[in-house]
Formats: C-alpha cells, structure tokens, sequence
C-alpha cells in the first residue's frame, strides 16, 4: 500500500466486514461480554478455519498465509469496528509476533506458531507488571534455570490478555539483563490465573502469578520492537471503533428531529461531525502510515506511538461526541454506543496513554535522543 | 433588620409542646400538616402559614436546631405542590396536598419524551377527551421516580392543529392503574437512576387537568421554575439529626430511597477532589507530563469554583438569576470531562479495571463511565450555548421551523430513539 | 503505456532548431506563442496545438530539461486564459490570448468584495449599461497583483431583482484608466501582498463583457475551478534552469513580481519544519512539558502530511478530486496553529521580539503573526466545515436567506468593512 | 471584595474607562506605538496628577493613595482594555512593587516610592537575563561593593519595560546568595540601555548592560512574591484586553450579512461566541481571586500562576477568535485586532507561558512540593 489500498486489499476488507456484520452483531457482543470466556469458540474456530484469520500474520513457513502489516492492520481495523469478542489481540498479534520476533529457531517457532495460525491452540502474553508501557518494565519476575531450556518462573505479570482462555502463556522477563521470551503451560504448577473485572467486558483480561512454575525458554527478545508491533495493531483496531462511533453518531442525528428539523441540520452539529471526521481521517493515516512502517520495517519505534497517540485521540473523541450527539439515549446501557466507549477508554490507557507515547515518539527520532543522553 | 426573635420563639414554643419522636412518621407529619408548620409559607388555608420565604427558612432552622423532622420534601413532591398551589382546584388542593406533605403519597415528572428531550413543548404523547375521561397514549422518559410514584405530573397534546406550546394540557395522572407501565433504563455505568413510561389508553377522569386545556405549557413552566430554584435543596436534605426512635429510621429509609437515583452524581461531576490525592498516591505526581494535565484541571476547577461563588454573590446582592446559570452548568461540563481525562492519565493501567477492586473503591472508575452524562443531563451543553449566545451575548436567534400547527412539524420517524 | 518518445524527440528538435538565449524575453515568447509550443494544450486555432494534458507536460518536461523558458505563467493570466478561451468571443481571443503567452500584459482577478468573503454571489458592485459602456462602481478586495495589472477579470451585478446567482455578469475592464483606484492593503504581518479596488464611475466597453449578461456566475466557475486545479502549480513555478543571459535575468524579475505577495506565506503555514531544530538548539528540548507540545505537533504535522498524500494518490488513481480538499484546508490550518502555538513554547522569551535580529531572523516572529490568516483565506474553517459535513458526510443544508431577488437579501447596512 | 466589586469599585472602574476612552483611543495607540517614547508624557502626567494612578498602590505613607491589589487590578485591567500605552507596568508595577517588598526602610522607601507615585520619576526593573520566569534565574550579573551602599554592576539584563523612559533603573541579582535589589541613576556611568524591537509596539522593551556601574543597594527581596505581585497585576491587564476582543467579535459578528443573514446568527458562531465567554469569565474568577488573594496575603504563589495561565489561554483564544470572526478584514494592518493580538502573544511569554506557570502553581501546594522533595 503506497497511500492507498489495493484492490486485492479492499476485497479483503469487505470479506471481512461480511463476516463481522454475520458473526459479530452487537447482540452477540452483549451474549459474549457477560460470559466468563468472551467468546464464542465455533465462531473462532470458523474465523481460523474459512477465514484463516489466526494464521494472517504467520510466515507461510510456519503454517500462516504470511500476509503483511498492512492486511493484518485491516483485520485488527474491521475487528475494531464490529467488535468482534475473540482472542485475536491476545493469542495472535501479542504472543505470536513475541514468538516471531524472538530468537527461537525455525523449529520452536513452528511448534508454537503453526497451531496459533490453525487456531488449534490459543497463546497468551504476560509482560505488564506495574508500566503501561513494556519497554519501562524493570522486570522483577525471576527465572531460575533448571536445565538448559527450563526454569522456574515466579512472579506475578497484570493484564495478559485472553489468558483466561489460553493453553500456553508465554511470558517475558529479564534474563542475564536481557527480555527473555518464556512459555509456561496452562496445567504447570504453581501458575493462577484469575480473571480481572475490567472496563471493556468485551476483550477478556487476568492477572497471572508464577510460583516455581516450570517454564520452557523460547528465546530472547526485543521487547521495544515488539511493543511497536503491538501498538501498531492495536491503533488500527482503534481506529476500526472510530469510524464505527462516527458513523453512528451520523446515521443517529439524521434520523433525529427537534424543533421541527433535523438535528444533522444545525450547524453547530454539522461543524463537529466534520471536526470529528477531520480527526479521524488524520489518526488513520497515522496508523496506515504505521502498518507500513512495518511493512518497510522503518522507523517502527516512532510511527507506533505516534500511530497509537493519534488513536487515543480520535477513538476518545469519537465516544464522547457519539454519546454527546445521542443525548440521553446516548448513555444508556440498552443503546450500543457504550461498548465503544469503553473500549476506547481501555485501549487508551493500554501500551500508554498519548503522553507516554509522545515521550516514546520523540525519543525514537535520532536526533531528539543524542540531545537529551548528552544533557542526562 | 429583623432577627425573628420573636417568630423564634412561637416555633420553639410549639415544638416543645407537640414534637414526639415516638409518634410514627406519617402520624407526626399529619400532625404537623394540620398545624401549619410543616409547610409555613403555603397559604393558611392551604396547611400553610402565609409566611414569607425568609421567615420559612427560619422556622426550618429551628426544626433543624431541635432535630425534629419536617414535612415530606423528597422526589418531585414539592413540585406537584407548588404547581397544584398556583394552578389547582380548590378540590385538586383538598385532595392532594396533604398527602404530599405527610410522605404518604410520592409523584413523578412526566415531562420529557424519547423523540423530545431538549424541545419539551414538542411533546407527542397525546390525551383526547373519551367522554368524562382523557385517554392517554405514548411515552416519557428520564424521570426519577416513576417506579414508586403515586400520582404523576404529566404533559400531553390535546390540540394537534395549533402551534406546539398551544396544543398541550397538564394533568394530574394516577400511576396505580395497570394501563401505566413503568421500566427503569439502565445507564452505561450500571445505575438505573430513570424510568421510561408508556401509557397505553391510560386513564385520567376529567376533573384532573390542571389548570385549562391547551395551557399546560404555563402550568409546566410553573414546574420548571421551582425545579430550576430548587434544585439545590432538594438535594441538599440530609439525616444530621440524631435520634434512635423509630421516626429516624423511618425518615432516614424515605431519604435513602429519594436519593438512590442520585448516588453516582458526584462521580458525574468528575471527582476533581480526589485528583490531586491519588495523583500522589500513586506516584503520578512525579511524571512532569502529568502535572502539567493537573495543573490545567487545577485551573479550570478553581476557577469554575470562583465562577460559581461569583454567580451565587450576584444573586444575593439581589441581581436577578438569569441565564448565567448556563455558564456554570457549561463549566461543570468541562470540569468533569477534563476530571475524567486527568484521572485516566494519573490511574494509568489502573484504568483498565472497574469495580470494588479498582483504585479508589471503585469510585474512579465509575467517574470514567459517568461524565459523559453531564453535558447531557438537564439541557444539553448545546443548548445551554444556545441561551448564553442569545441571552447573554444578545445574538440573533436561530429561524424556526415549529412555529405552524404542531400536526405539520417534522418529528422523528418513529418514536424508538434506537 | 505510450511513453512519447515521439512526441519528446519532436519538441527536442524544435528546440533545438528555436531555442534562442540570446534573445530577449519578449521576442522568445512570440515566437513561442505562434509556434504554439508554449500552450501545448490550448486549441490549435488558439496558440496551441490541440493536445491532452499529459501530452502537454511531457512538453514542459523537456523544456524544463533544455533550460528553455516557457510561456508567461504567473499571477492570474492563466485564469484569464481558460476563461478567455472558455467563454470568449473570437475578437476577445484575438486581442488577450498572445499578449497572455508572451508575458506583455497582466491580469488580475476582481470576485472577492469587502461586503462578500465567503459568500462570492453576494457582489454588489454595479455594472449599468449606459449606451454602449458599462460603469462600473463599487469596490473589490483581496487580488494580489491589481497594482501591476493591465487587465482585471471583474464579476459585477448587472441585476438587482432575480436572485444572486442570475444578477452576475462577467467583465474584461481596463485597469489602467483612471477611474479604478488601486490601494494596497497592508497586513497584521507587515507585508502588503493585497489591494482593494475601488471603481467611481469605471468604464467597460460593450464588447468586453465575457460570457452573456446575466451569465457571470456560469463563467466565474471557469475561473474558480481552475484556480482551485492550478494552485499548486502556479506557484511552484521557480527558476532552477541554469544560465547567465539576460533572458533568464529578465524572467527571473518576473518570477520575483509574481512571487512578491507570497513571500511570507511559508510562515503562515506554521513552519512545522523548524520546531524540532528550534527546540534543539535551544534547549528547550530538555523540558519535558515542552517535548509533550512538540510531539503533539509531530502526531498531526506527520498525519496531516500522509492524509494530503493520500488524497493526492487517491486523485491520480482516477478518483474524481473532491470537497476531501476541503478536509486537506482544514488540517493545515490547525497544523499553522499548532505550529505557532509550540513555537512560542519554544521560544520562551523570545517570542517577545520581532524583526531580522530575532530567532531564526525573524521567520518565527513572522510565523506567530502569519499563521491566523490560513484559517481564512481561500475560505473560512467554516466555510469548509460546511462543505466537509454537507457534501462529504451528507448532512443536510442549512436553511437558505438569499434566495429571492437580491434586492431583497439583507446586507450589510454599509460596506465599510471595520 | 468577597466575589463581587462594591458600587465604589465599580464607580472608579467606569471613571477610568471615561479617562481612557477620551485619552487612549486606538488612533493615540497607533501614534504613540510607532514613535521611540511609546507613550504621551502629558496624558501620563495627568493620569499620575488628576487621577492619580501611579500612586494607587504606593502606601499613603509613601504619598500614594494606599488602595488594594484589587483596586490596582481594575486599574489593571482597564489598561489592558483599552490598550493605554504608558509606563505604568514597568514603572509603578514591576519598579514599584520590587521596592515596596524589598528590606530597605522606610526613608529609602520613601525615597522611591514618593517619587514614583507623583509621576515625577519613571523606574524600570531590570531582573531577566535569560529564563522567562524571574525565580528560575541564576543571575550572574555581578555586583562588587565599593562601600557599605554602594556597589559596582557587572552584567546584562534583558526586556526590561520602560527602561527607554527610565530615570532610574532597579536591578535585582544575587549578593551573598539572596536576590538583591539595586538602583542605578539613568547617567551612571557604564549603563548602557539599547531599545528592543518587539512584537507588541505598545508596550516597550530594552536590554540594559552594566559595566562596573555604580549602583545603591535598596535591599534584599523575596523574588518569587515579587514575582506573584507582578503576574496578578499582569494577569489582569491581560482579561482586560480578552474582554475588548470579545466585545469587538460580537459587535462586529452583529453587524455582518453574508448569505442574507447577519452571521452572528449562525450557530456555529454563536457557539463559538459563548464558549469564548466562558473561557474568558473563568480566568476573570481566576485573575480577581488572585487579586483578592494579594488583598488576603493568602496563597499568592499558587494564585499568581493560576491567574496568569487561565489569561493567557483566554487572552490568545480571543485573540485568534477575534481575527478569525472578522474574516480578512481581522487580518489586515488597518483593522485593531492585531493591536491586542500582539499583546496577547507578548503577554503569554511574558513571566513564562502556561507550562510554566503550571509546574510554579503545583509547586506552591505544599503536599506536592513535599513529596516531590521527598522524590528527588
């Protein structure tokens, strides 16, 4: 994608839609939030399966359909925008790309990743332990090496997501002063698992606390490459709930009428939905721009957080204007506009809020870092 | 000046011969009623006094002084009372005022529509006359206490083929009659404070229209005026008397259950008092980002505060309460929405949870989920720029389209406002 | 794919036979016109040669490549042109096109009117037919090259009892009689790059009238559309061809006289170009609060940046260019604003001077002093804001006022503008 | 005033714009804007005799009138209003505030103040060198004693306002580690004072240098409640300048037709219009709760900086509010808006931007001050 879309790309996105719109109405979204799993695990299997959404990122190597950033980015925008309740951010973009970033060889990869791309098992990453942001950790998780690839892990990790439905999480914490990739089993000792009661019921969440627990190591990692490869999926996820939220905020005001018009017709509403669109419109560039940052794997670091600050804005903007626009109906639980909303203020706040990452931003360009390491 | 000494002591004097904290409350208050003293500024033959509003505030105070429960002034209440004192038949008074006063009976507001929130006068539930009875057909919403009313205060269109503000009336409706359905609506942060009404061929017998048919709009500005003076104190009751007969606990049960709906209002405001705090707390204070975030919210609280306090000291200076009070509900919008975002910023991945266990009790976490209400609630922040820029700063109103016989104006497709 | 070879060896062995530095600039461009290889795109019969665009800037390629000049291009003499070509009679074509290519005479454009910014339709400058001459009066504003023009493309209303749009007729006027008064029109910035005119009893002969009476609002979109296509390239027209003749000398004076009231517009764009630079060598980088800015400024400069680049693939692909230009308007002005807001940020006391002597030489100071006009000219923020909600996201219009006789539309009570 | 202005306040806040309406119309700020003076020493003169302005705050004892802050802040404000160019800032604000806080008796005092209050004298005050917030500075002029008063002054100091004026210059740099105030005769010798060319005409700037100037020592001072005195003052000239924006805005917007309506009816101004007035009504509260807080000796620091951000966000939105609701015609040269633009932009960074005087606010509560202590 220079700038625009391929055909090949739109027709992906509109199969897409279909899907969602079939799968993934907000009736279904309501059934799955209040369930203790989240989703529903035929529809999954189906969106693995017919879709081969699981295996979308995956080198065709290790079973995937080894697609790019950029189809990946429209997945992560049209799961966004329908909010579809899977545990696509968790198994496949979090612990699949720790996977394919770490320095596992080919075989270890391919025992993990080809059954996260056929959807046979479901991965989970524990990174957070007290910073929105991975890379300001400083780990105090500890591995104790048993033998050569084993150790024992103990320690707590906060936020994994989808953990409560995994069969493997995979863990990160320092070894020897290096982010070091782990994978414990949902049977090993010594792990829990207990679920978070979280903002957005729609994307599942559980601490994990480790006591001895055996772990396999993977491999090391570089977690700031990582961290922008998530931050990037999770902005173009972002921005899928924007449109959605504009949109309805749209279809809601035409439909509206006070005072004997149509409330699309004053103008104070029709200069916000443009302002609205306006933000929009810039934070998707910022995060198309992101998805091919990673496609031409250049400056990740930068275009991510700016990706994900512009994200922050335009979703968080999107929710209170859609809500705002909607009036009292608008904050009502029967209406769907609050399952947006909290979504976008949870995925604000994950992987940083905009300050966070505006510091990340500006100390990812070159010149900007070689200052201030001079004046520290 | 007056010290009311003298008015004082008559209150003092009475209390001690007749306050009996051992009485039931409905017992006492109808005692009270009958005395005149439970509602002092009410005509004479009214269960009042014909006392000025500053004399009633005195004798209140010394209620409160002895720790002796007054009249019933929970929910809308006071409301129907005032608005059945202006505009009531002698029957209507007789019939409805006491009970208002002992607590016996509780009313709602039936008032704003699914398809009419900020235009009330485009209500579309309409009453026709079906012999001696109206016959009431169509659907209110956002009222409080719909779910334990008795009685409502309710606006409906009688005349479809005169312009909107001529064409309703304003009825006093039983809410005990099964052709009344009341649902609460849950809100997006879990309460369900509001109720929605649908009436299908509810029945309201003739001699219940208040004032005349077509000039309910007069009769609900009535209403709408009160509200407006008395939104404040409505609020502001609170049980700070002591006691342990039975008559507390009675009370306190009334006051918990008139104030259920309101429980997460300070959250809506934002909890700007807890910014600072848990900015500390946490250890946010220490990020240079996040104070300049509670710094500008530190700015814009004390000044909406001083704002506020400015408002307040012109209205005692006897300067009329225009429509000023616009800028301070504009404010408190911007006050919670900026409480809300620096709140997110200082909570970091504390955002992420909600419940008992989230930070703060809980509470963060619903002020998140809460303040996008405030820009909504009693007249949107649109309107509210709407009567700043045409009552304050004197610009043109907008052209109307609503003006022509209410049965032409476009309205919503359909009353469903999904 | 045809990669004209053919038509680039032709063009090369027309330059090559043709192409004279020696020359002056004048004489080149005659020659050029009547060869018609200075507006390959016009008709043949029109000093063209009757070929496509894209034929045509292969042209221009080459001789871009030789170092050869081309035909006249700057100000508004392209405008004049199109419309001219358009709309004119075959006398009119005769008289203005060469003198056009040649660079002789200038043009300038006389829409916009003190009392009408946005609202074009809304002239009141008169055009009143006595006998075979058309006296104009009235004042026009906001051209930037009156002042050297020997020609002006005039809208003025012919017709006071149909509705705006149907009263415009579309004029040819002489500014070089007396009767048209020239003022320039200093800025809040220091630089003069605007002019009003002003016309006591100006004449215009029958003939020179474009387009049909009554029929100017058709030809002015000529106009419009054009100048909304050519706004990049007029301006990007700039000397890199090497030579040291005096036809290049003679050419760059042009380029400088056309170039003059643009000169500061770099700065009304915010120069985003310089925060990071200026934030460095200041120090100010160091400041965590300031970085925040800064980055906030880079998250919009960069997505602004990309969403022009994508409307502009999405123009090439095929896709008709839209009012998505009016999305691109409204995202540099809040770039120049943002821009503007960082720099004073970074300039700390800085920002207090102005002139050669200040930071950067002055660019910034001009910058915080230049950057209000982008959210203006060319169209209001919210006049963009209109056409973004209604002809992007389809809401509806606004209600209209100015649609009888304009005789009858409400208008400024005088059209002193302060 | 608790909240509101008393009938007296208010009475001598209408004679002041009747003096400022008759003697500093815009055409007299044009004129006196281009030449070197900046201002009219007759009208000054009058203002210090008939209405006695340069005295308002000097104690009666020093021969001023001995108002409050808060009448000083209305004088303040109507200033800033009308835009009435004269030394008062530099002279009776900044000059003479520094010696009324300073530790020099009362004869010193007396000395100074006396003559400034009849207008006999204008005083600059010579503090920046380089930072915009004087209590961020470590000065590095130096002052060497010849003898027990009298010193010699080394160095440079920036924008000092009126200095062109100036009949004597108040210097402030460190002696013995204590901020210290200095005064030098405009003959010293060494004193070399060089106009500025600055982007607000209106209010004039030097740059003074000392070589080995003589310089009597008035007395050590607390810079930053120097500091706080000077920015509530500033703050509420710069409300005053907000106020006149807006007002203009309105009249203009009523008075304007575009597509046969005036445009003060579009919603999208009249929005505009009102979220202007609220802006500029908050930092009202904020600038007279700051001068009642002089009036209290109560929380100055805080107060000082809370007034002088909430001025200038409400002070540039209408600036930027003002021209763009004037369309071109805000633009040009000819139209006034520019006059009380440049004040705005000026003022802004006068005595630090919002940022800054957002850390010095959160600074001046003591439960942050501590814990951030505690931090570093």
């Amino acid at each position: 994608m220079e700038y625009l879309f391929t055909k090949e790309q739109t027709q992906f996105r509109e199969s897409l839609q279909n899907f969602f719109r079939k799968h993934s109405p907000t009736s279904e979204v309501r059934r799955l939030m209040e369930t203790q799993l989240g989703f529903d695990r035929e529809v999954w299997k189906n969106a693995c399966g017919s879709l081969g959404l699981s295996g979308i990122a995956i080198p065709e190597e290790y079973g995937g359909s080894g697609f790019g950033p950029v189809e990946l980015s429209i997945v992560c925008e049209e799961m966004g925008r329908s909010l579809y309740c899977s545990p696509f951010l968790g198994s496949v973009i979090c612990a699949g790309s720790a996977i394919n970033l770490s320095s596992a060889n080919k075989e270890t990869k391919e025992q993990y990743l080809s059954r996260i791309a056929s959807g046979e098992i479901i991965a989970a990453l524990a990174v957070t332990e007290n910073k929105p942001m991975w890379g300001d950790e400083n780990f105090v998780t500890a591995a104790t090496p048993i033998d050569k690839n084993t150790f024992q892990l103990t320690g707590e990790k906060n936020f994994v997501i989808s953990a409560n439905a995994a069969d493997v999480i995979l863990v990160i914490t320092n070894l020897e002063e290096r982010a070091t990739l782990f994978a414990v089993e949902r049977d090993a000792e010594g792990l829990d698992i207990s679920d978070l009661s979280v903002m957005d019921p729609t994307r599942k969440m559980s601490a994990c606390s480790f006591d001895k627990t055996l772990a396999k190591c993977v491999g090391s990692i570089d977690l700031e490459t990582l961290c922008s490869h998530v931050l990037i999926y999770l902005s173009n996820e972002m921005i899928g709930g924007a449109q959605q939220l504009l949109d309805s905020a749209i279809d809601y005001t035409k439909l509206r009428f006070q005072f004997g018009r149509s409330i699309a017709s004053f103008q104070a509403i029709k200069h916000r939905l443009a302002e609205l669109l306006l933000e929009l419109e810039l934070a998707k560039s910022a995060c198309y721009q992101a998805a091919q940052a990673l496609s031409d794997n250049e400056k990740i670091k930068e275009r991510s957080s700016l990706a994900k600050s512009a994200a922050n804005e335009a979703f968080l903007k999107a929710g209170l204007e859609c809500i705002q626009l909607h009036g009292g109906i608008g904050f009502t639980w029967e209406n769907d506009t609050h399952l947006w909303f909290k979504r976008a203020k949870s995925s604000e706040v994950l992987l940083g809020n905009s300050a966070i990452n505006y510091e990340r931003l500006l100390l990812a360009i070159p010149t900007v870092d070689s200052v201030l390491r001079r004046a520290s | 000046m007056n010290d009311f000494s003298e008015l004082r002591k008559e209150v003092s004097s009475w209390i001690n011969a007749n306050w009996d904290p051992s009485l039931d409350l409905i017992t006492w208050r109808k005692k009270l009623a009958d005395s005149g003293w439970g509602a002092p500024d009410w005509p004479k033959e009214d269960f009042g006094m014909g006392l000025s509003p500053e004399e009633s505030s005195i004798i209140e105070e010394e209620f409160s002084k002895k720790g002796v429960i007054g009249a019933a002034q929970s929910g809308v209440r006071l409301l129907a009372a005032v608005t059945i004192l202006e505009h009531g038949t002698r029957e209507q008074k007789d019939r409805y005022l006491k009970p208002i006063l002992t607590g016996e009976e509780n009313w709602c507001q039936l008032f704003s529509e699914p398809g009419s929130g900020s235009d009330l006068a485009g209500a579309t539930t309409r009453a026709d006359l079906i012999g001696d009875e109206w016959i009431i057909n169509g659907q209110k919403v956002w009222n409080t206490s719909a779910h334990h009313a008795d009685f409502g205060l309710l606006v409906a269109r009688t005349n479809w083929d005169v312009p909107k503000h001529e064409g309703i009336s304003y009825f006093i409706i039983d809410m005990r009659q099964k052709e009344v359905e009341v649902r609460q609506l849950r809100q997006m942060n879990g309460h369900a404070s509001f109720n929605e009404v649908f009436f299908t061929d509810a029945r309201v017998s003739r001699e219940n229209i208040l004032g005349t048919e077509g000039r309910g709009w007069q009769v609900a500005m009535t209403t709408l005026a009160y509200e407006r003076r008395s939104f404040d104190r409505a609020r502001r009751v609170s049980s700070d008397m002591a006691g342990d007969a039975s008559i507390y606990r009675e009370y306190e049960m009334e006051l918990e259950k008139a104030n259920e709906p309101y429980k997460w209002y300070p959250q809506r405001a934002g909890r700007g008092d807890l910014v600072l705090e848990t900015a500390i707390e946490t250890g946010a204070i220490e990020n240079a980002a996040i104070r300049q975030e509670i710094a500008r919210f530190h700015v814009l609280n004390e000044s909406a505060k001083w704002t506020a306090a400015r408002a307040k000291a012109a209205q005692k200076a006897g300067q009329p309460q225009g429509p000023e009070g616009s800028l301070g509900k504009l404010a408190a919008s911007r006050v919670a929405q900026s409480a809300a975002r620096v709140h997110t910023s200082i909570m970091g991945n504390g955002a992420l949870l909600t419940g008992e266990g989230s930070l703060k009790d809980g509470i963060l976490a619903e002020v998140l989920v809460s303040t996008p209400a405030i820009s909504i609630a009693g007249g949107t922040d649109e309107i509210q720029k709407n009567i700043i820029a045409e009552r304050v700063l004197g610009l043109p109103k907008e052209p109307r389209f609503d003006s022509g016989p209410f049965r032409d104006v476009q309205k919503n497709a359909d009353k469903s406002s999904t």
